[in-house]
């Protein structure tokens, strides 16, 4: 079973939703689309179970062309983000309700109630309807009745968005352990890139109705493809900085000048040669990787501490030189205040280079 | 004469003697509030009243005519009067309402204001007995005992209205059809009698014939009619037989009357009785032969929706070759934008019953509408309304009134030589007219029309027969007027 | 060639041309009534009945002229008056049922007095009470106070009629609002009158304008009550109308046709521009997103 | 308590003191009700205790509760209920079939649909008495279109209001027509309530149409259903026109509601006080079924939330 799309398009009216975007989940992978609100990741699941027809493309599910069947004959789990419980029915006849279609008999079908019910601890709100669930039951109702049969594939719009921090943490261990006994390929639907990065084997990340980046959490996260995924993913933001390279050995040991009088030398991807001197870049790294000096250097940036966050283990800095802000987390034990005076080294190999269009600059591997 | 009583005040009822009473002499403003049905009648009198009338006083008076829809006009005038509204000064009455609204207090008795005035008297010695029977005196006097007295106004008898548009029923029927060669010689060589053609065959038309007529003439489409391929189904005959209102009571006590049947009387109260003169074997029978009859006429027979209105459109618009109907329905039937009959149609009195004498009995219920005072008017007021009833009444102004469209019930209009020919239907008119006879005018008047109209409708369309019907009119009118103490 | 599937909720053309035809039948009398107004009296009673026939716009004319008795020129019937009365009679006591029953809705609401529901359930029993009951006590009362026949009588009845129906639909639009959001207003200094002007009317403007259509629906045709309670000045169309139902001839089908047309055309106006609100008011608000 | 008022500031301080807020915005609404409505209706309940008849001038003695005796006592009542009872139950049977067929029709969205429910809109805006009037022209045996259609499958004329049976569904046919719009639009507010999602989500599990309609749509539009039948049930209850214009009550008395009948006994026979006596029984009734609508209404709401 494989989930396969193929310059997928959907347009309503002079708007493009989706652009033409391939798409590949394999037998048993998880992927989760993720990206701001109206990137059109929404849509896409929704053309994928066949409750939204698509402009251009094909959706095929297993290898077959599925785009002309109806939801119904997809044969497709989802799980809603309203979760789309049956508010008339108790939470059995909810989790049973996929079953009617396969013709089991009533012996089978509470059989397979009995075991999804257990599966996700909810042999003792059986009898109640959705008015009188909490949250997480809702949401572990509305996975229970996708897992209970044994569709093409699985789809969640947005499961936990719903639920409190620490439900959704819950839950998400949850969902990933069942996931994992289902040997079928899920598309998860998420805003959030936490639930992405745990849950997902590999993240989809979109914008304006294009994937910019597939890859595997890490990836994403430690190698953004583009300035858009670098300014995405990860919490607190990464830190963007407009400069020019003023030089470059062949080793990836870069002079970059930024606004203002201040410049740097550091080591990046050796990449960086093949731009000629004078070009504009962002040059992004993460908060983590910055690292604080005690006296200037040459891979260091002097800046100023406007405000300092702690945030439990680690404390989070917002500093500025007079040009660009920057943020720093390091560990709660170093002493930061508010006006001092401090210097932020860039290490080697953790700076990523963006070039004017906005794509990284990176050697193959 | 102010009496008031605080218990009627408070339930609704307020009788008040009209606060202010000028000097008759002076001259004055005087606006005359008339509760009038919207229909040329009225309108024409409203019209004609504008253009001609002068105070012999010398007010200054405004007829104020408040021109009420008919289906509306009975709601209306009862709820103005009951709630004490105290809004017109006359009104348009049917004359089966007089007891309801003279018991009520609310229509001025006028028997002292005609003794006291030669005009007013000469008058009502003017006006057919017929006429001043049903429209004028409460408690009810038939004509008989009106006659009876020798006098006009009769001794001990009260009267209270005027005729405004007196109406009789007569036969409206197609001229081209009935003195069509071959339909007559067809007609004679089934029936062995002639097809009435002229006014004078239709004078010796009894209800046999009229029978006779509707079998005759009941056709299917594809048939041939006068010469003429039918596309539509044709009918020969049609009369009132609907539930609503009065719209059988009116043609079944023409049957019951003629047959020497009877009606409960009022006149004769407390003595007369219902139970057995209601539902007599005579009255069984007439009731029947009307009954008998409905089987020529169009199929709205059957539905007991058959009211005056259905018949004159069946007719208009040329679906049956003749109807009983009044003649204040005429008018319409010679209005080309109307009537696809509008150039074919002629009038005969209505068929009757006949006598062993072999003379032809035509007794009907009248029609039509008379209009009187009310009490809370100030003498100024009374004795303007009463110019204007004697300007009404004059024959100028009815002679007029005849020529468009309207009715006299002067003795004296209705023989001038011109009369019978200013409308088509006038010359049977004058004719019923002293056929007349009135339905009772007691205040329970409406309970008694509503239950007999339904038990004649449940006759009309075959739920029971015509003595189960007259059996439950009798025992209801029985126990109701003995409730009352109109029957001892 | 597979065809592409729809999506549920929606449809097309295709869908448009059979919800079509229902609605033309359904529409069918209603059509019939609309041709009867450019029919003869013959036409009109025409065997078979004609669906196509030569136009005459007479009856049009004679709803606003009809010729006189004895001259025969033409005379205004005063329709135009009617009209303008229907017209004005409706609206204002419908818009004043919706001011006085919106103070009060927001009243009960807000600020629920003792026994609130039985205030409440009183109120609504006016509303079901057969009508004929109480002509008579209305019309003495009229009487008495010198409002029969005035435009002020039958206005404050209409609105009397129209209250209790204004309050239990605009009271469940103030109930589903929430009322945090009033508080947070009222917080932030605004005055009572701010905060029901410029917080709460706002968000029950749907509800008000679906009240508004029912409350027109229910008053436009009323008849018993402005045949007894109106003047000659202030006669309503549905009064005036009757005078077609019989009189000379039967019912003037023709005429009657052409009022019914006529006046069918403000409330329909009305009715298209608020039909989106009347879906969403006609569940009494108690249905939620 | 006039001086603790004044004290403060006099009447109009003690007017618009916070504590009166609520019934100083009631008054205007109550004020007009009870001059308008209230009032007429406690005199005719007093009036039903009397023998009061507007069209005699005899003083009003009390009966009192002998006219409700009369009233609960007279045959033709009972009959007069039981017609009324036929009429409502298929009327509104009838509008809850065809609303709701209607309210299926439009609860999709389609092209055009503003102007073409317009269509179905319609009938509730005119007057009763057209109605009536058209639709007894169209059940005319002669003249009516309906007649006219019918009898091309006959041999027979057809005559609709012949029978008790055809007046009755005559007249049930004319107030379902004009009245199903009504209930369509309650329908279509539950229908439209319904979350897409259910009806997407019903789709992926694969849900027949009945199983998707059974569970889904239905428990949405149940209690406004319900509503739909109370309030119908309340308004049909007075139906007079239709009736009093298309049959008249007949053939016989078959189709004479108790509308028509209180009608008759106030207008036509005077029977004030009897009258009143009869309005209030059936006040009483209405009241009870409006005890059952507010239930219905209650319970919507609790449901939604």
């Amino acid at each position: 079973m494989t989930i396969k799309l193929n310059k997928l398009t959907k347009r309503f009216g002079s708007l493009t939703a989706v652009d033409a975007i391939d798409l590949d989940v394999g037998d048993g992978e998880v992927l989760c689309l993720l990206g701001p609100s109206g990137c059109g990741k929404t849509t896409t699941l929704r053309m994928v179970a066949g409750l939204e027809a698509a402009t251009e493309g094909d959706v095929m599910l297993g290898g077959k062309r599925v785009n002309e069947l109806a939801p119904r004959q997809r044969n497709v789990a989802m799980s809603f983000q309203f979760y789309a419980l049956y508010p008339s029915l108790s939470v059995a006849d909810n989790l049973a309700y996929p079953l009617h279609a396969e013709k089991l008999s009533g012996a089978e079908i509470e059989k397979r109630v009995a075991q999804v019910a257990k599966t996700l601890q909810l042999e003792s709100i059986l009898k109640r309807t959705p008015s009188q669930l909490a949250e997480g039951e809702k949401q572990r109702v509305a996975v229970g009745r996708s897992i209970i049969r044994d569709p093409q594939c699985f789809l969640f719009d947005e499961p936990l968005s719903r639920l409190d921090v620490q439900l959704r943490e819950e839950m998400r261990g949850e969902i990933k352990e069942v996931l994992q006994d289902l040997s079928r390929p899920t598309v998860i639907v998420t805003h959030d890139q936490l639930e992405a990065l745990t849950m997902a084997d590999r993240i989809a990340v979109m914008r304006d109705g294009r994937i910019e980046q597939v890859d595997t959490p890490h990836n994403v996260f430690q190698s953004p493809s583009n300035l858009f995924v670098a300014g995405f993913i990860g919490t607190p933001q990464m830190n963007l900085i407009p400069a020019t390279l003023k030089g470059s050995n062949g080793d990836g040991l870069a002079d970059f000048a930024f606004e203002g009088e201040q410049s740097l030398k550091i080591k990046v991807d050796p990449a960086v040669s093949k731009l000629s001197p004078g070009a504009k870049v962002t040059l992004g790294i993460r908060p983590r990787n910055l690292e604080m000096s005690v006296e200037p250097t040459e891979d260091s940036l002097s800046t100023k501490i406007d405000m300092v966050e702690p945030m439990g283990a680690e404390t989070l800095a917002h500093m500025h030189d007079g040009y660009h802000d920057l943020r720093l987390v390091t560990d709660w034990r170093v002493p930061l205040s508010e006006g001092d005076l401090m210097h932020t080294r860039f290490p080697p190999d953790t700076t990523h280079i963006f070039t004017e269009d906005e794509q990284v600059l990176r050697s193959a591997p | 004469m102010k009496r008031i009583n605080l218990m009627s005040t408070l339930m609704g009822v307020t009788i008040l003697g009209a606060g202010l009473s000028g000097s008759p002499a002076m001259s004055a403003d005087v606006t005359i509030t008339m509760a009038a049905p919207d229909w040329p009648p009225t309108r024409f009198m409203k019209e004609h009243f504008d253009q001609t009338y002068t105070s012999p006083d010398g007010h200054t008076t405004t007829l104020d005519m408040d021109f009420i829809p008919w289906p509306s006009f009975y709601e209306r005038v009862a709820a103005s009067l009951t709630s004490g509204e105290q809004k017109y000064q006359m009104i348009v009455t049917d004359s089966q309402w007089l007891g309801a609204f003279v018991e009520g207090g609310y229509y001025m008795n006028l028997t002292d204001k005609i003794n006291q005035d030669p005009e007013l008297t000469a008058i009502m010695q003017d006006l057919h007995p017929a006429l001043v029977s049903a429209y004028s005196t409460y408690p009810h006097r038939t004509r008989a005992q009106l006659e009876e007295a020798g006098e006009v106004p009769a001794p001990g008898v009260n009267y209270y209205g005027f005729p405004q548009f007196p109406d009789t029923y007569v036969t409206f029927y197609r001229e081209d059809i009935f003195c069509n060669e071959g339909e007559m010689a067809a007609f004679q060589e089934q029936y062995g009698t002639n097809l009435p053609c002229s006014y004078e065959d239709w004078q010796d038309t009894d209800w046999t014939k009229w029978g006779q007529i509707g079998e005759f003439f009941q056709r299917d489409a594809g048939e041939m009619l006068a010469g003429e391929e039918l596309t539509e189904p044709f009918y020969g005959i049609a009369y009132q037989a609907g539930k609503g209102y009065d719209f059988s009571t009116m043609q079944v006590n023409a049957f019951i009357w003629q047959q020497g049947g009877d009606i409960w009387d009022e006149s004769k109260a407390p003595e007369a009785q219902a139970e057995g003169v209601v539902n007599s074997d005579v009255s069984v029978a007439a009731f029947d032969e009307y009954l008998s009859y409905l089987q020529y006429m169009p199929p709205v027979a059957q539905t007991g929706q058959m009211d005056i209105f259905v018949i004159q459109d069946l007719y208009m618009q040329g679906k049956v070759g003749a109807i009983i109907d009044w003649v204040g329905l005429g008018e319409p039937v010679l209005d080309p934008s109307a009537s696809t009959v509008h150039d074919k149609s002629a009038f005969g009195p209505a068929p009757g019953t006949r006598q062993a004498d072999g003379s032809i009995d035509r007794t009907g219920n009248i029609g039509g509408q008379p209009f009187v005072l009310t009490t809370w008017n100030s003498d100024e007021v009374v004795n303007e309304a009463l110019n204007v009833v004697k300007w009404w009444l004059n024959p100028e102004t009815q002679l007029a009134a005849v020529a468009n469209g309207g009715q006299s019930g002067l003795m004296s209009v209705m023989a001038m030589p011109e009369y019978n020919d200013l409308r088509p239907w006038n010359r049977a008119h004058v004719e019923m007219i002293d056929w007349q006879k009135d339905v009772w005018h007691i205040p329970e008047f409406f309970e008694m029309l509503t239950q007999q109209q339904e038990e004649f409708d449940k006759a009309i369309t075959g739920q029971q027969s015509a003595k189960e019907a007259l059996d439950n009119v009798a025992a209801f009118q029985q126990e109701l007027l003995e409730d009352i103490g109109f029957i001892e | 060639m597979a065809r592409k599937h729809r999506e549920i909720g929606k449809a097309g053309w295709g869908y448009t041309a059979v919800a079509s035809v229902v609605g033309l039948i359904y529409f069918f009398p209603v059509l019939w009534i609309i041709l009867t107004a450019f029919k003869t009296r013959t036409d009109a009673l025409a065997v078979p009945p004609k669906l196509f026939f030569t136009p005459t716009f007479e009856n049009f004319t004679s709803v606003f002229y009809r010729a006189s008795i004895t001259t025969g020129s033409s005379q205004a019937t005063d329709m135009g008056l009617y009209f303008f009365n229907s017209i004005f009679i409706a609206f204002t006591s419908v818009g004043l049922a919706l001011i006085v029953g919106t103070i009060a809705a927001y009243a009960f609401s807000r600020y629920p007095l003792k026994g609130n529901d039985t205030y409440l359930f009183i109120i609504l029993t006016t509303r079901m009470m057969p009508p004929i009951v109480v002509i008579i006590p209305i019309f003495l009362m009229f009487r008495l106070s010198g409002l029969a026949g005035s435009y002020w009588g039958i206005i404050l009845l209409y609105t009397a009629f129209n209250i209790p129906f204004s309050v239990w639909l605009v009271k469940s639009f103030f109930d589903e609002l929430n009322p945090e959001i009033e508080d947070a207003a009222r917080m932030d200094g605004a005055t009572e009158r701010r905060v029901f002007f410029n917080f709460c009317i706002p968000q029950v403007l749907a509800g008000l304008s679906a009240t508004f259509v029912f409350g027109l629906i229910l008053t436009w045709n009323e008849f018993l009550f402005a045949l007894l309670l109106t003047g000659v000045e202030t006669r309503t169309v549905p009064v005036a109308m009757a005078r077609t139902l019989g009189g000379e001839v039967g019912v003037d089908y023709g005429l009657l046709a052409a009022i019914v047309t006529l006046f069918l055309i403000p409330i329909f106006f009305v009715t298209f521009l608020l039909q989106n609100q009347l879906l969403r008011g006609v569940t009494f608000g108690t249905v939620k997103k | 308590m006039a001086d603790t008022a004044s004290t403060k500031g006099g009447f109009g301080a003690w007017l618009l003191d916070p504590k009166r807020r609520g019934a100083l915005l009631v008054t205007p609404a109550i004020l007009i009700l009870f001059v308008m409505n209230i009032f007429p209706l406690l005199w005719s309940f007093g009036l039903s205790f009397f023998n009061y008849k507007a069209s005699s001038q005899r003083v009003p003695r009390f009966k009192g509760l002998d006219n409700y005796g009369d009233v609960l006592t007279d045959e033709k009542v009972w009959e007069r209920f039981q017609t009324t009872a036929i009429i409502v139950s298929s009327s509104v049977l009838l509008q809850l079939i065809v609303g709701f067929l209607l309210a299926l029709l439009f609860a999709k969205a389609f092209p055009m649909r503003r102007i073409v429910l317009m269509l179905v809109l319609t009938p509730m805006m005119l007057s009763f008495v057209s109605v009536g009037v058209f639709f007894k022209l169209f059940y005319e045996p002669t003249f009516g279109v309906v007649s006219y259609v019918l009898n091309m499958f006959t041999s027979e004329p057809f005559v609709m209001l012949g029978s008790p049976q055809g007046a009755i569904i005559g007249i049930v046919i004319a107030d379902a027509w004009m009245w199903s719009p009504f209930v369509m639009l309650l329908v279509l507010a539950g229908l439209v309530s319904v979350p897409k999602y259910l009806y997407e989500a019903a789709e992926i599990d694969r849900a027949s149409k009945w199983r998707t309609f059974r569970t889904i749509t239905f428990p949405y539009i149940k209690s406004l259903l319900l509503l739909a039948v109370l309030f119908r049930t309340i308004e049909t209850f007075k139906l007079f026109d239709i009736v009093y214009i298309i049959t008249e009550g007949g053939p016989g008395s078959s189709t004479e509601t108790i509308a028509v009948y209180l009608y008759r006994t106030a207008f036509q026979f005077f029977k004030t006080s009897q009258s009143s006596a009869l309005a209030y029984f059936v006040l009483f009734i209405v009241i009870v079924l409006t005890n059952l609508y507010l239930y219905s209404v209650n319970r919507r709401a609790e449901e939604v939330n």
